[in-house]
């Protein structure tokens, strides 16, 4: 973290109170990371692994699992996220109450892993909601998973009470409702702008970290295309056009040399 | 606790305060201890709750927050107080708000009746089980607030089975401390303690005060325990009665839609009804603070009857009386702990079932058996007529044994036999195809 | 008389107990349900049409993530089928390995179903717990031979991919010895504890005839009462030479369905005395060393089918004759036993759909697939 | 083991065949009614018996009723892109044991629309509405026939050969 | 009616229905779970107890890894000669299941000749199936299964692993798994003997050794480069079309480069820019080899004259790797715009540019595809 150091001292100018608060408020939450009862496919039975006998994520003080989003602070992705359920994790994290987290368990979670290319498969849950900690891994081992809550944990113990999300209002990261994206006919959209397509990629980017202030990467990228690239063939043909030449060009200095 | 401030104030002090300010300071301070105790009672339960459970389970649980889990529930209680508070869009606010204050309130107030240790009573009413009782089913209101104003179906199917199982068991409950109330011949919890000095199975007959006489050790006593326990995990909402909150099936009842520190609060109403529950079985069934040494002790220390006793023993007794007191409330929670390891939990209409058909009418035998007891007991000593009018203490004492046992026991038999399960016809299936 | 309004409450997709992302819609009048529709396909990830764009050998691990739990099960099915299509035979010694590894899968399936039964019901986790040790020890058999845990990916055309190590069999005496104690400890817990007899008898019958209209398999078509294996039906691999029985239920409820699986676990592990006796005597190698992985069978189609701890786990491949299926279709048993869910829940309450559900013991990453 | 099995099949599929050659004559469906390609694999070449796609019904309730194959396994469609048409496959079984019958039977690409099993077997309920939602095969009599894993707002039939998709996987293709 | 069943028989489980419940079912459940309690003071550590603690404290204590235990692959090198065992045979890149290893290989500067070696090598951790088939199916043992799972990170592009980062020592591989590295180190050395004779220069080296050996090289006499089998392929139009596309591409990521290069960005920027142009140049140039092959493989049963046909798919080549050139261009101004108002968000911008390469990528490769699909269908015309 960049502006980890910089905060720290910003903090030590302002007193060890606050500084000495900041580290009470993180050490609570830290040690408290409930997460929500919430499994998708294979990676959560490995999670239910963590949470029983061999593992016990209640060690760390985690084996809460609750039912309720409202009561949560830890959303585990574990397993793909598919188009269809997309709009529930996304509900779901919006239902959860700051500060909450997530840990994209697994391949499929991070990346749509090795069911990336199916039509009903999302490449990577940060398309939707922010992630804190991505465990690769297909599935990964359970002592992964703790490996995961610890990275989760050092992180919580950098975040500063100033930034907090939703003390007060002009907190500078808002605590945000992430749009929670609709079936279409061609696949999934926001705001009737096609963002997922079946059968293609996906036409948003990924949303950056929280820690780097949950933004999306880039916003969509091509929202008048619907369908599998149809326009492939027109936009060929410009291309053609505009560069075809300039690249024979470079080929031919390239053989010449 | 009143008297105590008396005490120190004008005899020790001499400061000849009246009495109004010596009713003012004593339940301030009553209050200011209640509201330490409270939450540290419950804080503790959910560790050892966590800690035991885990156990069960060949793990270990939570160990690595401070010396081994120990500021485990202090960091559960900084985060659920710096968690977001959300009303969910819908919902009727003031309700929603509400609903966990009026479910943690009456829950702080039965505190004020618990007798703590000898001579330790926040207040002793004279109707202190009656108070208990009251009070404890105001809760349901804030169940049914909390279901109402959240605006979602889980927490309202909840809060409607929370509400039913609460108002049911209350019957039963009431019903099993009624024979104790019949031995005792008061409501006073205090007096209800005081009762149970003595021997195992004698009580005070044999004239050896070792604080072991609880009224468990008699099949009143016993088969009343046995029912308000079962009561009490049902109001409490422990397995395998915990349906309101039924995580499989309806999310989490009527606390699905809070977060945060209302969350919290529903949490520590929760388990400071069970630690009371647990404490009050322990007082009106095992004991409460009676235990060996205790009386002895508390003869010698300074009281209004004894005033020239000594202070230290004052100290002894209390310690060593609240020890008792709570090991029994832990035993018992642990009882509860267990329960929750290792059974499921039943359905809703069972639970009804379990509650109208048998633990009722169990609980009415037992009150036939406590009115038989008290008969046997009491019978010709003032009213100088009847059969057994000239028989010794241990005769009748051991007649009300073989009565009451007898009657619990076949009660209990027949009750089990009616019970027999019903066999539900298979339900209406469709698509039903004759095959070869 | 009162007139009460119905109440529409969706259970899931995001539902603790819902063992997966599953939606069941349901109408309930009071708290009992007059009608009740699976709604799926929040776990679709399209294993049928990736597996058409994968060769033969890819397909492998992706096999593994149907059936989650028991992916040597599938492993083995798909293994079948691809050695039916293309020819290969397998060496004994590695049918041996197989039907070892398979019936391993089998134990973990039924003690995890039976642990997650009595978490469906409120349990706190501890019946899991006790099934997810055992579950644990077995996925350290699972790892030492495939090296993972899960996701084994273990089986190979005409045979497995290693042999086994050394320090596999006297694990698996060790943990054959402890397993009659466990099991009957989960029946302990399981039988005559009236809680969990209210909760489980009589509730959730499926008739024989209905089971066999409804292509119900595994132990739930076995608990109605039709004792049909196809280890002993249609017996594959070396199954024949196994003695085991079937065991059956008599009303076809919940309560048959798990003690079917408890006596499955014990029969399993008779299996498992008998392979591991037979095992030295095995000629041949753990692969047939004339089988190549990079398969191309020649054009048509094959159907194979094993009895899946589940079920009936079937693999359909269509050859094109090239190095991937052109068609490739599982027959999952969740999939298909998910089918009277909604009968078998008719007039019961909430609390006994997740039993109900439980009892089938689906997966969801085999339903959707 | 597996010679055993293949032998026993064929001869349950030659009775069956010469079964419903004797009874349910018409459905046995005439060989050669879609074009194989040239050059391609021929997928429709088969030993299994291949019934009228209008006669699905029929066949099967004949199997149930007088051969006993009272259970309905697995019901799978192919597309057959090159040849225009769907293949639809049934497996039965006998509840006594026994390798499967397999039953196929083709329809147009264009129309593609057969008789539902489900009102005899409602075990065959998911597996059609899984052919439909992936396929756009049409059972006739179906009583809900909705699409089981796609949302239904969604428009195509993603299993077909020419539904397009992109990623890495299909890079070669 | 019912199965007949050879050795054993259908048993009716017992429900034991007969008595009356008094509850003293719930006191044997109960009975259990005491008898777990009370053992939970030991620990179980054989597999033949059924109670006791069963728990592994993790961080502190580690369950020993089983040898054949696989999590992420790795690549391996040979300490003492500092060479890569890999010859970028493509073979593990064509098995992956999720596609997620991609690589391209080392070519002799001199000659331009393709060398037994590889040049960059990329595998998206974040997607990978841990299935092991590459490690099976590597026939010079250069790609085996590591047992390192603490990857978590919060930084979504790290889990895209280089070369640098994949490469490890034999020794250590002979550390984690002693004797499946004892099988198979002979025949791996061998292989890596015969290669190590076609490879000149620092090429196939580590990376990590590169600094190490680089002197000493320099003093050894140069190879000669024997003539290889691959050699003969690039005299094939196809060929020549598909590895301009990849030099076009790779031109075109080296040019982003230099761009941001210029632009003074950090080095993390161009890093980052960097991999994801170089995926894309990988993955065009792959795609546009394989479009060509099998255009030529289409071609093969007819008699049409060759000359026809190659400039075709030249055609499609070409555009394939303009297209893929543009896109990796388009990638990196796009990095550079989104980069030039905040100047700290540096990581944050590679991930877009990553999917813009690996849209780049596809679009090309159906570009190409559907060229030589054109080009074929005009010759039957």
């Amino acid at each position: 973290m960049p502006s980890d150091d910089a905060v720290q001292s910003d903090l030590e100018q302002q007193g060890v109170f606050f500084s000495t608060l900041n580290r009470f408020y993180n050490w609570g939450r830290r040690s408290s990371v409930w997460p929500m009862a919430f499994g998708l496919a294979c990676c959560a039975i490995e999670m239910m692994a963590t949470g029983l006998s061999r593992y016990d994520l209640a060690r760390f003080g985690a084996e809460l699992f609750r039912a309720s989003p409202r009561q949560a602070d830890l959303m585990i992705v574990a397993g793909t996220v598919t188009k269809k359920m997309v709009p529930q994790v996304v509900r779901l994290y919006n239902q959860m109450p700051e500060p909450r987290y997530v840990i994209s368990m697994g391949a499929c979670a991070t990346s749509g892993g090795p069911f990336r290319d199916g039509y009903n498969v999302v490449r990577g849950i940060d398309l939707y909601i922010p992630v804190d900690v991505y465990v690769p891994g297909c599935p990964p081992r359970p002592e992964a998973l703790l490996h995961a809550l610890m990275t989760l944990q050092s992180q919580i113990d950098r975040q500063n009470l100033k930034q907090v999300r939703w003390y007060g209002k002009k907190a500078r990261p808002q605590s945000q409702d992430f749009p929670v994206p609709s079936y279409g006919p061609h696949g999934l959209e926001i705001d009737g702008k096609l963002v997922d397509p079946v059968g293609s990629l996906p036409l948003i980017s990924s949303y950056s970290s929280p820690m780097e202030g949950e933004q999306r990467r880039d916003q969509i990228e091509h929202p008048e295309l619907v369908r599998v690239f149809p326009d492939m063939e027109r936009e060929l043909r410009e291309e053609t056009s505009a560069s075809y030449a300039e690249a024979l060009e470079g080929e031919d200095q390239h053989v010449r040399r | 606790m009143r008297d105590l401030i008396d005490g120190l104030l004008n005899t020790t002090l001499g400061l000849g305060a009246p009495d109004w300010l010596v009713s003012l300071i004593s339940y301030v301070a009553i209050v200011t201890i209640i509201f330490l105790v409270a939450p540290f009672q419950m804080l503790f339960f959910t560790m050892y709750e966590r800690r035991a459970i885990a156990r069960m389970q060949d793990r270990i649980g939570p160990n690595r927050v401070g010396p081994e889990g120990a500021f485990q529930p202090i960091a559960d209680g900084v985060k659920m107080f710096t968690k977001e508070d959300i009303v969910p869009a819908g919902a009727d606010r003031w309700v929603h708000l509400l609903a966990p204050c009026v479910v943690v309130a009456p829950t702080m107030l039965l505190f004020a009746v618990v007798p703590w240790g000898p001579g330790m009573v926040p207040v002793d009413l004279n109707v202190g089980l009656l108070f208990f009782v009251a009070i404890s089913s105001i809760s349901a209101i804030g169940i049914m607030m909390a279901g109402w104003g959240s605006n979602n179906k889980f927490a309202l199917l909840g809060a409607m089975r929370g509400v039913a199982q609460m108002i049911s068991y209350e019957i039963p409950a009431v019903l099993s401390l009624l024979a104790a109330v019949l031995l005792a011949g008061s409501m006073s919890l205090v007096s209800l303690v005081n009762l149970q000095a003595g021997l195992p199975f004698v009580g005070m007959l044999a004239g050896i005060d070792l604080g072991l006489g609880w009224l468990i050790f008699t099949p009143v006593g016993f088969v009343g325990a046995i029912c308000f326990f079962i009561a009490a995990l049902a109001e409490g909402e422990r397995t395998p009665f915990d349906i309101p909150e039924a995580d499989s099936e309806i999310v989490a009842g009527y606390m699905t839609e809070y977060s945060g520190m209302k969350f919290g609060l529903f949490y520590l109403a929760q388990y400071i009804l069970n630690f009371l529950l647990c404490a009050i079985t322990a007082t009106v069934f095992l004991g409460g603070w009676q235990f060996p040494g205790v009386n002895w002790l508390y003869e010698r220390a300074i009281s209004p009857a004894n005033p020239a006793g000594n202070g230290l023993f004052n100290v002894l007794a209390g310690v060593l009386g609240v020890f008792a007191f709570l090991l029994k409330t832990y035993l018992l929670f642990y009882v509860m702990i267990w329960l929750r390891g290792a059974f499921p939990r039943l359905r809703v209409d069972q639970l009804m079932h379990f509650g109208w058909k048998f633990l009722i009418p169990l609980s009415l035998v037992n009150i036939l058996s406590a009115s038989l007891w008290v008969a046997c007991m009491q019978w010709g000593a003032e009213q100088g007529m009847g059969a057994i009018e000239g028989w010794s203490p241990w005769a009748r004492l051991a007649l009300a044994f073989v009565l009451t046992f007898a009657i619990n026991l076949v009660g209990y038999i027949a009750l089990v036999r009616i019970q027999a399960p019903t066999r539900r016809r298979p339900s209406r299936l469709t698509g039903s195809i004759a095959v070869p | 008389m009162l007139s009460t309004d119905e109440l529409q409450i969706n259970i899931g997709p995001q539902h603790p107990s819902t063992h997966g992302v599953f939606r069941l819609l349901t109408r309930l009048e009071g708290e009992t349900i007059i009608e009740l529709t699976p709604v799926f396909g929040y776990l679709h990830r399209n294993h049928e049409q990736l597996g058409e764009a994968n060769s033969y050998l890819q397909n492998m691990p992706f096999t593994d993530r149907l059936d989650y739990f028991n992916s040597m099960a599938n492993n083995h099915a798909y293994a079948l089928a691809v050695e039916k299509l293309a020819g290969i035979e397998v060496p004994e010694r590695a049918e041996y390995i197989r039907v070892i590894m398979v019936e391993l899968t089998r134990i973990l399936n039924h003690a995890g179903a039976i642990g997650f039964l009595f978490n469906d019901m409120g349990a706190w986790q501890t019946q899991l717990a006790f099934s997810m040790r055992e579950r644990e020890k077995i996925l350290d058999l699972f790892e030492m031979v495939s090296g993972a845990r899960m996701m084994c990916n273990y089986f190979r055309f005409g045979g497995v991919v290693r042999d086994l190590p050394p320090e596999f069999l006297p694990a698996l005496q060790d943990l054959l010895e402890a397993m009659p104690a466990f099991i009957d400890e989960l029946e302990r817990l399981l039988s005559e504890n009236e809680i969990l007899l209210a909760r489980t008898q009589n509730i959730g019958i499926l008739p024989k005839e209905l089971a066999i209209s409804y292509s119900v398999t595994g132990p739930m078509l076995r608990a109605s009462g039709i004792p049909y294996d196809i280890r002993k039906a249609e017996p594959y691999s070396i199954y024949d030479r196994f003695d085991f029985d079937i065991p059956i239920g008599s009303v076809g409820d919940v309560y048959d369905r798990f003690l079917v699986r408890i006596e499955e676990m014990r029969q399993s592990r008779r299996i498992l005395l008998q392979a591991l006796e037979q095992l030295p005597d095995a000629t041949g190698s753990h692969i047939n060393p004339k089988a190549r992985q990079n398969v191309r069978p020649p054009v048509g189609d094959a159907y194979t089918r094993i009895e899946s701890p589940k079920g009936e786990l079937g693999f359909y491949l269509v050859s094109d004759g090239s190095t991937k299926p052109y068609r490739y279709k599982i027959r999952a048993p969740s999939f298909i036993n998910l089918t009277p869910l909604g009968d078998l829940c008719r007039g019961h309450k909430i609390a006994d759909v997740v039993v109900i559900l439980g009892s089938i013991d689906i997966v969801l990453g085999e339903v959707d697939r | 083991m597996s010679d055993d099995n293949s032998e026993l099949s064929a001869r349950q599929r030659d009775e069956a065949r010469a079964a419903l050659q004797r009874d349910l004559p018409f459905a046995l469906s005439p060989s050669g009614s879609f074009p194989s390609p040239e050059g391609g694999p021929d997928l429709l070449a088969t030993s299994d018996i291949v019934v009228e796609a209008q006669q699905i019904a029929a066949v099967a309730r004949y199997l149930r009723a007088s051969l006993n194959y009272i259970y309905l396994s697995n019901i799978t469609a192919v597309d057959l892109l090159a040849h225009g048409c769907f293949e639809l496959v049934y497996h039965f079984y006998r509840l006594s044991g026994g390798p499967a019958l397999t039953i196929k039977t083709r329809l147009p690409r264009e129309k593609p629309e057969l008789p539902s099993l489900t009102p005899f077997w409602p075990g065959a309920a998911f597996q059609e509405r899984e052919a439909y939602d992936l396929f756009g095969i049409v059972f006739k009599g179906h009583p809900d026939l909705r699409r089981i894993y796609m949302w239904d707002e969604f428009e195509g039939f993603p299993m077909r050969k020419d539904f397009v998709r992109q990623g890495d996987k299909y890079l070669s293709e | 009616m019912s199965i007949q069943i050879q050795r054993g028989k259908a048993i009716t489980v017992d429900r034991r229905t007969r008595k009356t419940p008094m509850g003293q079912g719930l006191l044997r459940g109960l009975g259990v779970i005491w008898k777990h309690w009370s053992a939970s003071f030991q620990k179980n550590d054989s597999y033949k107890k059924i109670q006791g603690t069963f728990t592994i404290e993790y961080p502190e204590e580690r369950r020993q890894l089983p040898e054949a235990y696989r999590n992420m692959p790795i690549l391996l090198y040979d300490e003492q000669s500092g060479h890569e065992f890999c010859t970028s045979c493509f073979q593990c890149e064509r098995i992956c299941p999720p596609q997620v290893i991609h690589m391209t290989q080392a070519k002799d500067p001199a000659t331009g000749k393709p060398v037994p070696a590889v040049e960059s090598f990329e595998i998206e951790y974040d997607a990978c199936m841990s299935c092991g088939l590459c490690a099976e199916v590597c026939p010079f043992e250069a790609i085996k299964m590591d047992h390192t799972f603490e990857l978590s990170t919060h930084d979504h592009p790290s889990l895209t692993v280089d070369k640098t980062a994949l490469n490890r020592p034999t020794t250590y591989y002979a550390q984690i798994a002693p004797r499946m590295w004892e099988e198979v180190k002979e025949n791996a050395y061998k292989k890596l003997a015969a290669n190590m004779k076609r490879r000149s220069d620092l090429i196939g080296i580590a990376p990590q050794m590169q600094e190490q050996l680089r002197e000493q090289l320099a003093r050894a006499p140069q190879a000669e480069p024997a003539p290889e089998a691959v050699a003969s392929a690039s005299t094939t139009a196809d060929d020549k079309a598909a590895r301009l596309a990849a030099i076009r591409a790779a031109n075109a990521a080296k040019r982003a480069n230099s761009e941001n290069g210029q632009a003074a960005q950090g080095d993390a920027t161009q890093s980052a820019d960097d991999k994801a142009a170089r995926l894309a140049a990988i993955r065009a140039a792959n795609a546009a080899k394989r479009a060509a092959q099998q255009a030529q493989a289409s071609e093969a049963p007819e008699t049409a004259p060759s000359e026809s046909a190659s400039p075709a798919d030249d055609k499609a080549a070409r555009l394939a790797a303009i297209r893929a050139a543009n896109a990796a261009k388009r990638a990196a101004q796009q990095a550079q715009a989104s980069e030039a108002p905040e100047t700290a968000a540096s990581e944050s911008t590679s991930p877009a540019d990553e999917k813009a390469a690996r849209l780049a990528a596809i679009r090309a490769a159906n570009a190409a595809k559907r060229a030589a699909a054109a080009a074929e269908k005009g010759q039957e015309e």
